[in-house]
C-alpha cells in the first residue's frame, strides 16, 4: 500500500471545492481541535497543516510526531462525536497501521519497508507544500484586472481584405479555347486497321511446320513485306497460334535465352511416341 | 518639464486616463483620485497633454472630458487595408473569356456557351474584380442582365479594342480549340485527322 | 519638455499598441505596420517599454506579445472602480498551480499532488478563464488528456514566459517538481527509473 492509494473523492463531506472559508491553516493553539473541518482539502492537506505546526522544514518531520497527531486528532473529534468524513478515516487507519510497522521489529517488515512508505508520505508533503506555496505566489503577482489594467477603450485595429484577382491574356483565351473545344460537336471516326486474326495464322504457321524439319525463327512465319502495323498484328497472331500448335502436341518450341529469338518446329510422329 | 520620473499626481492621471472606459471630465478625476484639487488636476493634465503631444498618442479634451486617442497623422494605422492577390478560377476565367468575346451576354447565354451552370459567386468575382459590369436587360422574356466588360478589362489584358482578342481561326492554329483526345494523339503520333471544324463564330458586336 | 519627438516608426507602434484590443507579437506588429523589418520593431518596443519604464503606463511583454498596462504601484487607485479578478477557489488555485508548475500534466497527476480527486468543475473553471488548455494526450494506457496553460495565463500573471514563475528554478532544483517515486528512488540511490520521456501527442491548437 502507498500513501498514492489514498485518494479522496473531492466535494464530498469534508473535502470541498468551494471558495477557501480560510480557517484551515490558522494558527490555533497547537492541538486544539479544528471544528471547521471545510477548511481542508482532504487529509493530506489536514498532515500538511499538522506538519507544519511542527514549525520545522518539512524535510525535518517527525513522521511519528504527526501520525500521532492525526491520530489523536480524529480521536477527539470521533469524541466530539463529529461527523468525520470516509478518507479521513481510512487516512487514519492507514497512518496506525504505518506506525505499528515502524515501530515492529526490524526483521519482520514487509515490504515496502515502513521507512519506505513514510519517507514517501513525507515527500509528497513537501509537494504539496511546494505547490501551495507556489499557488500563492502566483496569485499574489501584479494581475490584470486587480493590479494592473489594460486599456478600457481601446479603438481597436481594423484589417480590411481586398483581394487582387490576377489572370493573364493567355488564361483568358485557352480559356475560351476551352471552353470551345468542350461544346464543339464530337465526330468518332473508327479506323480500319489491317490485322491477322489468329485463325488465318493458325492455318498460315501450321502450313509452313509442314514444309519443314528444321527449326524455324517466330518472325520468319511472318508475311514478309507487310505494312508495320499488320506485321505487329500478325506477330501477335502467330506466337498465340504457335503456343496453340504446341498444345496440340504438333510443335515444339524452344528460347535459348530470355528475350532470344523464338523458335518453332514440327513435332514428328516419332518424337511424340 | 523634463522627463524624468513624472510627479505622481501625473502618474495617477495617466494610468487612470488610460484604463477608463470613457473620457473623463476634470471632476471625475479628482474624485476618482480621492478629492484633489481641481486646479491641481489641470496641471497634471496640461503637464500629460504637453509630454504626449509629438508622441503616437494623444491627450485631448473634448467637451471638457478628457481622453487618450491616436495621433491623428497616425490614424490610418487604426485601419489598414490588405490586398492580397489571387488567381482566377478556371471557371472564373472561361465565363469571362465568353463575356469577352460575346458582350452582352446574359448569364442564360454564358451557361449554354460553357454547357455548365455557372456559380452565383462566378460573376460577382468578375465584377469584383473590376472587369465586367451589368450592361443592362435584354428585351426577351424575363428581361435577363446582360454582361460585358469594361475598359479596366482592356487595360488589364493589354488590349486596345475588342478586336484584339485572337480569332477562332488564330486560337485553332494555336492547338487551342482541339479537343483533348486529338490533342492526345498527335502528341502519341499515332492521328492526323484534324479536329472537326467549329463552325460558331462569335457574335460581332459594335461598340 | 526634452523628450524630443520619437521616430516615426517608434510613434507607429506607440499608436498600435495603444489601439490594439489585444496583445502584439512582433510579426503581428510588422505586417501591420506594412511589413517592417522585425529588428526595427524589436528596437522600436525596447525605446518604448524604456520611456514608459517610470511613467503610470508601461509597456510590457509577455509570452512574446506586447501591451501597455497600468503600472502595478498605482493598483491602489485604479482597483476601487472595478474588482474585474474573479476569486479563484483554493482548489483551483492549486490545480493551476500545479499545470503551470508541471506542464504538461494529467489530471491524474494533479490529483496524486493533491490527494483529492479533483472536481469536474475546477478544470473548466480554469479552460474558461482562458488560463489552462488540453495540450494532447499522454502517451500510456488510457491516453489521459493532458493540461498546460496558456499565453493568457502569462498575461494576466505578468509573466514574460514560464521560466519566470516564482520560484520555478528552486523548486526545480530541489527535486520537488519530480514525482514521489523519482525523488524517493533518487535520495535512497535506486535511481534506476529512467523513465523514458512520456511521449506525448499534441491537440493542435487554433489560435
Amino acid at each position: 500500500m502507498s500513501t498514492g492509494d489514498l485518494m479522496f473523492p473531492e466535494g464530498q463531506g469534508a473535502s470541498t471545492d468551494t471558495e477557501w472559508i480560510g480557517a484551515g491553516a490558522a494558527d490555533t493553539e497547537d492541538n486544539a481541535l479544528y471544528l471547521e473541518l471545510d477548511g481542508w482539502a482532504g487529509p493530506l492537506d489536514l498532515l500538511l497543516d499538522l506538519a507544519r505546526r511542527q514549525k520545522v522544514d518539512l524535510r525535518a518531520i517527525s513522521i511519528l510526531d504527526l501520525v500521532d497527531q492525526y491520530l489523536n486528532y480524529i480521536d477527539r473529534a470521533e469524541a466530539l462525536k463529529l461527523e468525520l468524513a470516509a478518507d479521513y478515516l481510512v487516512m487514519a487507519a492507514w497512518l496506525a497501521f504505518l506506525k505499528s510497522s515502524m515501530l515492529l521489529p526490524k526483521e519482520e517488515q514487509e515490504d515496502p519497508s515502513p521507512e519506505e512508505l513514510a519517507l514517501k508520505l513525507q515527500l509528497r508533503l513537501q509537494r504539496l507544500g511546494a505547490m501551495r506555496e507556489a499557488a500563492a505566489r502566483l496569485m499574489a503577482r501584479d494581475r490584470i484586472g486587480r493590479d494592473v489594467f489594460i486599456r478600457g477603450a481601446p479603438e481597436g485595429l481594423r484589417t480590411d481584405r481586398k483581394t487582387q484577382w490576377q489572370c493573364d491574356w493567355y488564361a483568358l483565351i485557352q480559356g475560351y479555347g476551352q471552353v470551345k473545344a468542350r461544346t464543339a460537336p464530337a465526330v468518332h471516326m473508327v479506323r480500319e486497321r489491317p490485322v491477322m486474326t489468329l485463325d488465318s495464322a493458325l492455318d498460315r504457321v501450321s502450313n509452313m511446320l509442314g514444309v519443314t524439319l528444321d527449326w524455324m525463327t517466330l518472325e520468319e512465319f511472318l508475311p514478309p513485306h507487310a505494312e508495320p502495323r499488320l506485321r505487329r498484328s500478325a506477330l501477335a497472331s502467330s506466337f498465340v497460334a504457335a503456343l496453340e500448335l504446341a498444345r496440340m502436341g504438333k510443335a515444339e518450341i524452344a528460347q535459348d535465352d530470355i528475350f532470344g529469338p523464338l523458335r518453332l518446329r514440327r513435332l514428328t510422329e516419332r518424337a511424340t511416341a | 518639464m523634463n522627463d524624468d520620473k513624472p510627479e505622481p499626481l501625473v502618474r495617477a492621471v495617466e494610468a487612470t486616463l488610460f484604463a477608463a472606459e470613457e473620457p473623463m471630465s476634470v471632476d471625475a478625476l479628482a474624485s476618482h483620485l480621492g478629492d484633489e484639487e481641481k486646479a491641481t488636476i489641470r496641471a497634471a493634465l496640461r503637464q500629460l497633454a504637453a509630454h504626449y503631444q509629438d508622441r503616437g498618442i494623444h491627450l485631448v479634451e473634448r467637451s471638457k472630458r478628457w481622453h487618450f486617442q491616436t495621433a491623428a497623422d497616425l490614424a490610418h494605422l487604426l485601419r489598414t487595408e490588405r490586398e492580397q492577390v489571387r488567381r482566377l478560377s478556371r471557371a472564373a476565367t472561361e465565363v469571362l473569356a465568353i463575356i469577352a468575346y460575346h458582350e452582352p451576354v446574359s448569364r442564360a447565354e454564358i451557361e449554354s456557351i460553357r454547357g455548365v451552370q455557372t456559380a452565383k459567386g462566378t460573376l460577382d468575382v468578375l465584377m469584383e474584380a473590376g472587369w465586367v459590369r451589368a450592361a443592362g436587360r435584354r428585351e426577351v422574356p424575363g428581361r435577363p442582365v446582360i454582361y460585358a466588360t469594361t475598359p479596366e478589362f482592356l487595360e488589364h489584358f493589354g488590349l486596345q479594342t475588342r478586336r484584339d482578342l485572337p480569332g477562332l481561326d488564330e486560337l485553332r492554329a494555336a492547338g487551342l480549340l482541339d479537343p483533348v483526345d486529338d490533342a492526345y494523339n498527335l502528341l502519341t503520333g499515332l492521328d492526323d485527322t484534324d479536329a472537326p471544324a467549329a463552325d460558331d463564330t462569335p457574335i460581332e458586336q459594335a461598340d
